[in-house]
């Protein structure tokens, strides 16, 4: 499949997904930020399935944006934060946040320039037809073991979640 | 039992009668709680089925209070009738039945008798600023409260 | 004795422990204009996410003064005023009236005019337990039966309808019996009707009875043990639903009950489903009265002697009835003159609405709506 | 236009990843801080998927597990957020200075 | 360009895999077009069958047999007052409904209505199909939040709790009938709603037959979800009329209002083609092994215009029977109308060339439809569920049996 108008695309999914990020650090109000970030996610996976991993797409569409965000919202509404969002928002590390993100700014295109001779120009075949099949391969076959250990990692999540949450178990 | 009664409390027991075949005691104002309870507990009368009042302005103790009672295990009724004056107030009986909260509630809001020892007495019909006991006597018939009216409906008059 | 009176229907606001999330509980207004109250009942309900905390019921929306109008009225002009309270029992409401003042004046109406005070009373009480079933199963969420319902309570208010002119608030009794003589075919009518009506009842229950979601919607909801009843002054079916085998109509039977054979259907637990089997169960018992009374109406005459003028001697009395909706009494004080001194209604669905409290807490929000619907409450006479 | 390579799709993650870093250190919300912190996974996915177009599919395999992590971490945060907004009515981090309460 | 136009003609792709922007376009726009009419006829048959169920008769007035009340509703919902709550977040308040739709449509971009008749055939369709439309309850609980108020938040909540929960067993439903496409191929099975339906038509069977009775649970399981996930009877807690007076959308009213409406509909179409897709065969006609051979595909091929015909004499029926009076000389002229076009339609659809390449769409509208009827045959005839029963419904019968069906499949389609 040729993806049709790449380029336009790229730009305007990247620009929505840092529009997004901007939003999500800038907004007052949590909800607000927590729809900017779905925003973000989702042209993240517009984007992924511009780099041939629709299978990435789709787990990042119904897993992040459908599953972890509405828990996001869900606790949200829960704790009522109306309150909170009258206070002051951002702390006082304005001066450490900014001159991080300076260091990590200059450091990223200093690598970036730097490394550009790194990345080989001609790209890896992936099939996208057969892409789902081919991570469902390496997924159960070389990193079996590490999917397992994720399971587990999600079950001691399940139960460290419901243990900080219920009050009385 | 009347005589038990009669005997237990003397003349605090005005009267106990019956008339069209129906019991009725009229009871001194102040032996109300105990006899209520004995009526209950000893007497079996588990079942009250209304309290209610009327309004006699030219008596000097100027209101009924009138508890109708029903035993379940009698199949029997019997009125409690007390007179009680425009200050006094009844104990309130919510402690027997806990069905005297509503309508010991409608009897102060109509007749602005007050049940004392009534957890939450306010007005239960009429809006909690009326003024006014629409059931007394001199209460005419369209009269209303026309500064409740004014304020919370917005309209010069009800009629 | 009881544990009743501890359920006290006030709301305590400001009690953060109790919720979940502490200081997150939710104050609900459901009402006064909500699709499931049944009218103008504004119950507040202090929630934790959907568990109830406590509820207060907000009524006289619809307070009219039907009391103080009484006192300003003679005897036969206030009979009208009674049908608006329960308006969709008017009969009964009717019925209990003339007999409290007939009592007064110590006066009986004759034997026909029982009978058919009886019929069209317990065809009332039909009209009242179907239009009761169809706004209850609409509160849970079946929309079907209501229009059943509706369908075959249209028969009823016709036969009212050619009875006395009137399909809802009929005024269809007067001091001392009944104004109008039965019409031509009445009892072939009644007849036709119970006919018709038993397979449609068949029919309700089959849509509802073993319906699993119905089942699992009214089991264990709002349960009210025999003992808080009584404490709480709980009549009608609700009360013989906790298993409490009493009923006017036997008790003391007023008109002509007494000649009547029929049973009082009682339930075990006192939940939403016992309460319904027992109205349904009611229902039939009714069609029993009616086929005994329809087929043995006796010659006479439809009204007893009384005076042009009445005027009940002095004294006092107190009458009740058994209602659709559990035991409506009328306490009349007579000073002698045309009009009564004072006239006060014990209402069931005031007296029954006290329990909505002590039956949802702890529940759930979706109870609250079937509780208030197996409660059977009318707004008219809850607010008189 | 340019041809889109790799590196455009790493200045968007490198993007993302400061905003991220951004959000963690200045906000005091912690909602907001966890959302940062999605932020910085997202831009580290995008990095690997970019990356996976070049060297294979482990990129891919990787992002997932992340997501996954994603997902551990958002349901416990917000567990401990719950926990501690039952005791303290307050969801601002600066405000949670004791290591017991 | 018209080489361009016509060369899709010929091939045996969908217009997204062959590339052809344009044919794209048109499929979007036919469903786009198709959705909408579908909705609003949904609208007139949910309330007209709902009508004869409960013993009335729904829509009479406008148009014959209440033919155009549904027009006559969206005129209204669309020139009424629109109301936006004084306290209300507006930007979220407006992007709700917007949002909602806006799923509910991007849905249908994968759904095949025939082996060629989809705007694209994703590698990850069904996974992208699940995706969209759990978007939907993000559009819902921006609504009861932004809404400010009381009931919305709680149907919200309850939303989005009962969507999530029953995503789960939808999923687990919907990996079986994926573990059963893999069979009897090179070993990998798919995820694209193409290759699912043509995994069916090399089985030579439907799937909701395959492992009986294991396909059929597997169904049932999506089946009693998705209503769930529609939020409809018998769990349409989250806009319970008698308990939350409307839910989520209870402050919404006029055009936003009827965007919601849009989205249910529409949602309920979605999710039952996805249904039809796994289970039923997808645009499979009836019977395509037992009664095969050339007579038989003749047969099958006539239904959709028997259908439009049947639906004409049914019109022309109810112009016989419609009084003779001058009052209803418009709408006997307008059924008569209706009946008409119907029956062109039925005439056309006898053609062979249209005929070919109508029969997929055909069958697969018809086992949406009927899954749809199924839908209005519930909300006549339960009670709604309470809360903690949809829950305990969803956590502690559903997702077991759905883990138990998924590795019985598995098992199955080891050893059979």
């Amino acid at each position: 499949m040729q993806p049709v108008a790449t380029t336009f695309f790229f730009y305007l999914l990247s620009g929505l997904a840092v529009l997004g990020g901007i939003l999500v650090i800038t907004r007052k109000n949590p909800v607000h930020s927590a729809l900017a970030l779905i925003l973000t996610l989702l042209s993240l996976a517009g984007l992924y399935l511009m780099l041939y991993a629709p299978f990435v797409a789709g787990v990042q569409i119904i897993l992040y944006a459908g599953g972890i965000m509405v828990l996001f919202l869900f606790v949200i509404m829960l704790v009522n934060l109306e309150r909170s969002a009258k206070e002051e928002q951002f702390n006082k590390q304005w001066i450490a946040g900014t001159a991080a993100a300076l260091a990590l700014g200059v450091l990223f295109i200093l690598v970036y320039t730097g490394g550009k001779a790194l990345f080989p120009e001609h790209l890896a075949q992936l099939p996208e037809q057969s892409n789902t099949q081919e991570v469902a391969i390496l997924l159960y076959g070389n990193y079996m073991f590490a999917f397992e250990i994720a399971s587990l990692l999600l079950l001691v999540a399940i139960i460290g979640a419901v243990v900080m949450a219920k009050k009385r178990i | 039992m009347v005589a038990m009664l009669k005997g237990q409390y003397g003349s605090g027991i005005r009267e106990a009668n019956s008339y069209l075949g129906q019991n009725y005691l009229v009871v001194e104002a102040s032996l109300i709680p105990e006899v209520l309870q004995v009526l209950r507990d000893r007497e079996q009368f588990d079942y009250c089925v209304d309290i209610t009042a009327a309004h006699y302005p030219q008596r000097e103790k100027q209101f009924d209070v009138i508890w109708i009672l029903y035993s379940f295990a009698r199949n029997e009724r019997i009125r409690v009738k007390t007179m009680i004056a425009e200050s006094e107030s009844v104990p309130s009986s919510t402690s027997i039945w806990g069905t005297s909260n509503w309508l010991e509630r409608e009897v102060y809001d109509m007749f602005g008798i007050r049940f004392d020892g009534h957890p939450d007495l306010k007005r239960i019909l009429l809006p909690d600023g009326w003024k006014g006991h629409p059931l007394r006597k001199d209460y005419g018939i369209i009269q209303q409260d026309q500064e409740w009216v004014q304020i919370n409906l917005g309209i010069e008059s009800g009629q | 004795m009881t544990d009743a009176t501890k359920y006290l229907s006030r709301l305590e606001l400001g009690q953060p422990d109790q919720t979940f999330l502490d200081s997150n509980e939710l104050i609900i207004n459901m009402g006064p204009q909500h699709p499931a109250t049944h009218g103008v009942l504004r119950v507040i309900l202090k929630l934790d996410g959907e568990k109830v905390l406590g509820t207060e019921c907000v009524i006289g929306y619809l307070h009219r003064g039907v009391e103080k109008i009484a006192e300003h009225r003679t005897y036969a002009m206030f009979n009208p005023y009674v049908d608006r309270m329960d308006y969709v029992a008017a009969v009964s409401n009717g019925l209990g009236y003339c007999e409290a003042v007939e009592k007064l004046m110590n006066i009986q109406a004759p034997p026909r005019a029982n009978y058919i005070r009886v019929i069209l009373t317990e065809l009332n009480r039909l009209a009242s337990h179907m239009l009761w079933l169809g706004t209850h199963a609409l509160d849970i969420g079946a929309i079907t039966p209501l229009f059943y319902t509706f369908r075959d309570r249209e028969e009823i208010l016709k036969i009212f309808e050619k009875y006395c002119g009137a399909r809802l608030t009929t005024h269809a009794f007067r001091i001392g019996g009944c104004q109008y003589e039965t019409y031509e075919g009445f009892e072939t009518e009644v007849k036709k009707f119970l006919k018709f009506v038993a397979p449609k009842i068949d029919e309700y229950e089959e849509l509802l009875t073993t319906n699993r979601i119905w089942v699992k919607r009214t089991r264990d909801v709002g349960v009210i043990s025999a003992k808080d009843c009584i404490a709480l002054g709980v009549t009608g079916p609700v009360l013989r639903a906790s298993g409490v085998k009493w009923d006017i109509r036997k008790a003391q039977p007023y008109a002509a009950y007494s000649d009547f054979d029929f049973e009082i259907p009682i339930g075990e637990k006192g939940d939403t489903y016992d309460r319904y089997i027992v109205r349904m169960k009611e229902m039939r018992q009714s069609l029993r009265i009616i086929e005994q009374a329809v087929g043995k109406i006796p010659e006479g005459p439809i009204m007893a002697k009384i005076p042009k003028v009445i005027k009940p001697p002095v004294g006092e009395i107190y009458h009740s009835i058994e209602a659709p909706k559990g035991e409506l009494g009328y306490f009349i004080v007579s000073d002698g003159s045309t009009q009564p001194y004072r006239l006060r209604v014990r209402p069931p669905s005031f007296v029954n609405l006290q329990a909505l409290d002590m039956m949802v807490r702890g529940a759930l929000v979706a109870d609250v709506i079937a509780v208030i619907g197996t409660l059977d409450i009318v707004l008219g006479e809850v607010d008189r | 236009m340019a041809p889109i390579t790799t590196l455009h799709y790493l200045v968007v993650a490198a993007a993302l990843f400061v905003l991220g870093v951004v959000g963690v250190l200045t906000r005091r919300n912690v909602v907001v801080v966890l959302m940062s912190i999605e932020l910085i996974l997202n831009a580290v996915n995008l990095n690997l998927v970019a990356f996976s177009r070049i060297w294979g599919l482990q990129g891919q395999i990787f992002s997932i597990f992340v997501i996954t992590d994603a997902a551990a971490e958002a349901a416990v945060g917000l567990g401990i957020l719950i926990a501690f907004f039952r005791n303290k009515e307050t969801v601002n981090v600066d405000e949670v200075d004791l290591l017991k309460w | 360009m018209l080489d361009y136009i016509t060369s899709y003609l010929k091939s045996d792709l969908t217009p997204g895999a062959a590339g052809n922007v344009l044919w794209a376009f048109v499929y979007i726009l036919l469903i786009f077009l198709g959705l909408s009419v579908a909705v609003i006829a949904m609208n007139w048959l949910e309330r007209k069958i709902l009508a004869h169920m409960q013993v009335r008769l729904g829509p009479m007035r406008v148009g014959p047999h209440g033919l155009l009340q549904p027009v006559a509703d969206a005129l209204k919902l669309l020139i009424k007052e629109d109301i936006m709550p004084a306290e209300a977040d507006k930007v979220v308040f407006w992007m709700a409904p917007l949002f909602v739709v806006m799923t509910a449509f991007t849905v249908f971009i994968v759904v095949p209505f025939g082996p060629t008749h989809a705007v694209t055939d994703m590698n990850i369709g069904v996974l992208f199909m699940l995706g969209v439309s759990s978007l939907s309850v993000l559009g819902i609980v921006m609504a009861g939040w932004a809404s400010n108020s009381h009931y919305p938040l709680i149907g919200a909540l309850r939303s989005s709790a009962q969507m999530v929960s029953y995503e789960i067993a939808m999923g687990l439903a919907v990996i079986s009938a994926v573990l059963m496409s893999s069979l009897n191929q090179a070993g990998t099975g798919t995820l694209s709603m193409i290759g699912l339906v043509q995994a069916q038509q090399a089985q030579h069977t439907w799937f909701v037959f395959k492992f009986f009775p294991l396909g059929l649970i597997a169904f049932v399981i999506f089946a009693i979800a998705m209503v769930a996930e529609t939020n409809r009877a018998p769990f349409d807690l989250p806009e319970a009329e008698s308990e939350l007076t409307a839910g989520f959308h209870t402050e919404y009213s006029g055009f936003r209002w009827s965007l919601f409406f849009l989205a249910e509909y529409s949602a309920m179409i979605a999710v039952s083609s996805i249904a039809v897709t796994l289970w039923l065969g997808g645009w499979m006609r009836p019977f395509p092994t037992w009664l095969s051979g050339e007579t038989w595909d003749l047969v099958f091929s006539l239904f959709p215009g028997l259908t439009f015909i049947f639906l004409a004499v049914f019109a022309f029926v109810g112009v016989v029977r419609m009084p003779k009076h001058p009052y209803f000389r418009i709408q006997t002229m307008g059924l008569a109308g209706f009946g008409a076009v119907l029956g062109l339609i039925g005439l056309v659809l006898f053609a062979p060339p249209v005929r070919d390449r109508i029969q997929d769409i055909y069958w697969f509208s018809v086992k949406v439809a009927v899954s749809m009827y199924m839908y209005i045959w519930y909300r006549g005839t339960f009670p709604r569920y309470r809360f903690d029963q949809l829950m305990k419904v969803g956590w502690k019968i559903l997702l077991p049996v759905g883990i138990g069906v998924l590795i019985l499949t598995a098992i199955a389609g080891v050893w059979l």
